[in-house]
């Protein structure tokens, strides 16, 4: 039971970490393509 | 003009339309004694009630307070007397400390009345000690929650469906005071397993939350209300 | 991983982030012993206490980002937007510092919430930092979304003394907690000590990509906003 | 010096929730001018004059009221301009009195000023002492000119004043903003009645697209 506790620790926190990387990877690609790139001072 | 008459001013203009329009009382009250007579039903047990009358008492009040500070900006809005206000050119710290005068004076009737339902609902009891460390608990409580009160309903106020944030912005913030205040009501009506001298440990706290949020609270009215979006 | 934000230094951190990670699930999970007392629960502290600091600290870059916004030399829509950023992953270590905290109470003391100072404080920072976001999001132009958002900042950094008093003199900490964790040692401390060491480098890559995709659409704002000029002006001379 | 313009606008944008509902305006009020701006709904004639009494910032552009700054000095500039927009910024639980004294006191108007205000209007009497919420439309716009008199504002911005009143309550809402140029005021008015307030106004304007797009003459001739 203990076991059950601490993997669901793990999974929930990183897979919520990935979704929410996935997520704003998403919008910054679809943000990205309608705009000409020089708004962007960091590339 | 400076600040203290336009506290002055604003507090009075606030005050004498709740006397006039009475909302406190047709409204608020019955919603505050209501929400008093449903505790009561949830809980049931008269031992139980006299023990948690004062939590109840302030958490009626907080939830009331949520109403007067929607009332207090909605008479501002009404007419557009806000953006007269501050095309008056009034100062914010005016304003601020004005309105929120006129809310800790309304929280406190509304307090009193709620204690004296206690009194008559829950059959809470105290003896003359205790009633000056309550009074003052309700003072320093009403003057902290008055300022917080008119900070975040300024934040809220206008249109745009601001209003629906004032519980999340509100409720968190008002915490201490609502552990403070029943802690030292507690003390006060002698209930649960604080002392005297514990209760005025924990006016000491609801004074000090006051005097930041008078402070910090003018600073940043200003810039809060003042966004004309 | 590379996308519109991603520059060399983020693809750098991110690198290293994933290296750890994977080095700290190992030692998390498998290569670092149960604990004398609670066994396994211990494990679940390796990502429980990262993220309590993590959170603290992200809530200090905002409260610090705002007060740089607000000062005129320092005003600049950058502060702004880090102070954003911050918030945002700052509530989300803190979600993960009190689902993983409630998870090692069920698994040490078999209740899911505690009501001691730590925690409640913890989950009262949540909910204010939540409203701090509502209020980021009320619109308006950006000079007035940041001016707003500084002053709730510095605001909320202004209740956490009084929240922790208030908390701290009504609900001591309870004993047994402060106890557990004062006697990890070795290879467990270890493994707690790569956590922060991967939490951290998470809160930069994190920050760094939010705060660019902000500030890709605070561009896009703007660029909307002159075109809406350029065509009001334009409906002028019909 | 007398020639310094109330207002001066100069290529002004003001910004609502993104929309720019200035898009570029310029424009030059003197004192004692009562200015009449025309056009379609939309154009920006009400943000104009709520740039004007300092309630919105000017995004870009140069923007000055009675000699001081929109964004450095907006306090200053707000304490000398009234604004009577479609709300006329009442309490209205209050009496007329209680509104005019209120509002006269922001600036520490005597009590004989409040009342001055209030017999200017027309309003004095039986009548002042009825809470607004029950009084007509135009009543209620005889009463926040009292306040604006009260304030003594310098700079008055109407955002269709004769909007819901009768023949008659029109000629003396003319005859008070005559008299108040007169004392000193100046006037920016925004109104669709192009032949009432035509006759009123010493200027007319057209605002179009967020711009001042012409200026057609006032009385003395109807072209630009």
């Amino acid at each position: 039971m203990e076991t059950g506790f601490v993997i669901l620790s793990y999974v929930a926190t990183f897979g919520g970490i990935a979704i929410l990387v996935a997520v704003m990877m998403r919008r910054a690609r679809s943000m990205s393509a309608r705009r000409p790139p020089e708004d962007q001072p960091w590339t | 003009m400076t600040s203290f008459a336009v506290t002055k001013l604003v507090a009075a203009k606030d005050l004498r339309i709740e006397l006039r329009s009475r909302v406190l009382i047709n409204q608020v009250l019955p919603f505050a004694a209501i929400t008093m007579v449903l505790f009561a039903f949830a809980l049931d047990q008269d031992d139980l009630l006299v023990r948690v009358a004062p939590g109840l008492v302030w958490l009626a009040t907080l939830f009331s307070m949520l109403v007067v500070v929607q009332r207090s900006f909605a008479v501002e809005a009404g007419d557009g007397a806000l953006d007269a206000l501050r095309v008056a050119g009034v100062p914010a710290q005016g304003i601020y400390f004005g309105k929120a005068a006129a809310l800790a004076v309304q929280l406190l009737v509304l307090e009193t009345l709620l204690f004296a339902a206690a009194f008559v609902l829950y059959s809470s009891r105290f003896d003359g000690a205790g009633v000056f460390l309550l009074i003052t608990s309700a003072l320093a409580a009403s003057c902290g929650l008055g300022l917080v009160g008119t900070l975040y309903g300024g934040l809220t106020t206008g249109t745009k469906g601001r209003e629906s944030l004032l519980p999340l912005l509100l409720l968190p913030v008002v915490a201490p005071v609502l552990i403070g205040a029943t802690r030292a009501t507690e003390a006060a009506l002698g209930v649960g397993r604080i002392s005297m001298q514990e209760g005025w440990a924990w006016v000491a706290l609801l004074v000090t939350y006051a005097l930041l949020f008078g402070i910090g609270g003018s600073i940043g009215f200003g810039p809060l209300v003042d966004d004309t979006a | 991983m590379s996308g519109p934000t991603s520059t060399r230094a983020t693809r750098a951190i991110g690198i290293a982030t994933i290296v750890g990670l994977i080095w700290f699930v190992a030692f998390g999970l498998f290569l670092s012993p149960d604990d004398a007392v609670q066994r396994k629960g211990v494990r679940i502290l390796y990502i429980h206490v990262p993220s309590a600091w993590l959170a603290y600290l992200a809530f200090i870059v905002t409260a610090v980002s705002s007060a740089a916004y607000l000062w005129k030399r320092t005003r600049s829509l950058t502060w702004d937007r880090l102070a954003g950023a911050s918030a945002e992953v700052g509530v989300l270590f803190m979600g993960i510092t009190l689902l993983t905290g409630s998870l090692w109470g069920r698994v040490s003391w078999g209740v899911y919430w505690v009501w001691d100072s730590r925690v409640t404080t913890t989950a009262f920072l949540f909910v204010t930092y939540l409203g701090y976001l509502a209020v980021r999001g009320l619109g308006g132009s950006h000079e007035q979304r940041a001016r707003r958002s500084a002053v709730v900042a510095l605001l909320a950094v202004l209740e956490i003394p009084l929240v922790h008093f208030s908390v701290e003199w009504w609900r001591p900490l309870h004993q047994q907690e402060s106890i557990a964790k004062g006697k990890l040692q070795n290879l467990m401390l270890f493994s707690l000590f790569v956590g922060v060491i991967v939490f951290t480098l998470l809160y930069v890559w994190l920050v760094m990509h939010r705060q660019r995709v902000l500030a890709m659409q605070d561009a896009l704002d703007d660029r909307g906003l002159e075109f809406a000029i350029a065509e009001r002006r334009q409906e002028a001379s019909l | 010096m007398e020639t310094d313009p109330v207002v001066q606008l100069v290529d002004v944008v003001a910004v609502l929730d993104r929309f720019p509902a200035l898009a570029g305006a310029t424009l030059t009020v003197h004192r004692g001018e009562i200015v009449l701006l025309t056009g379609p709904n939309g154009a920006g004639k009400t943000t104009l004059l709520r740039l004007c009494a300092g309630l919105l910032p000017p995004a870009r552009g140069t923007a000055m009221v009675l000699g001081l700054d929109l964004v450095e000095q907006r306090e200053a500039v707000r304490s000398r301009v009234g604004l009577l927009g479609h709300s006329n910024g009442l309490y209205t639980d209050l009496t007329i009195t209680e509104n005019v004294a209120f509002w006269g006191a922001t600036v520490g108007a005597s009590a004989e000023e409040v009342s001055a205000a209030v017999e200017r209007m027309g309003l004095a009497g039986r009548l002042s002492d009825v809470p607004v919420r029950k009084l007509s439309a135009g009543q209620r716009r005889r009463t926040a000119l009292a306040c604006l008199i009260a304030r003594r504002a310098e700079l008055w911005l109407l955002d269709e004043p004769h909007a819901g009143l009768d023949a008659a309550g029109r000629d003396e809402l003319d005859t008070v903003l005559r008299a108040a140029t007169a004392a000193g005021a100046t006037m920016i008015v925004a109104s669709h009645e192009m032949e009432r307030a035509g006759a009123l106004a010493t200027r007319m304007v057209e605002v179009a697209g967020g711009q001042i797009r012409g200026q057609i003459r006032g009385q003395e001739s109807g072209t630009p």
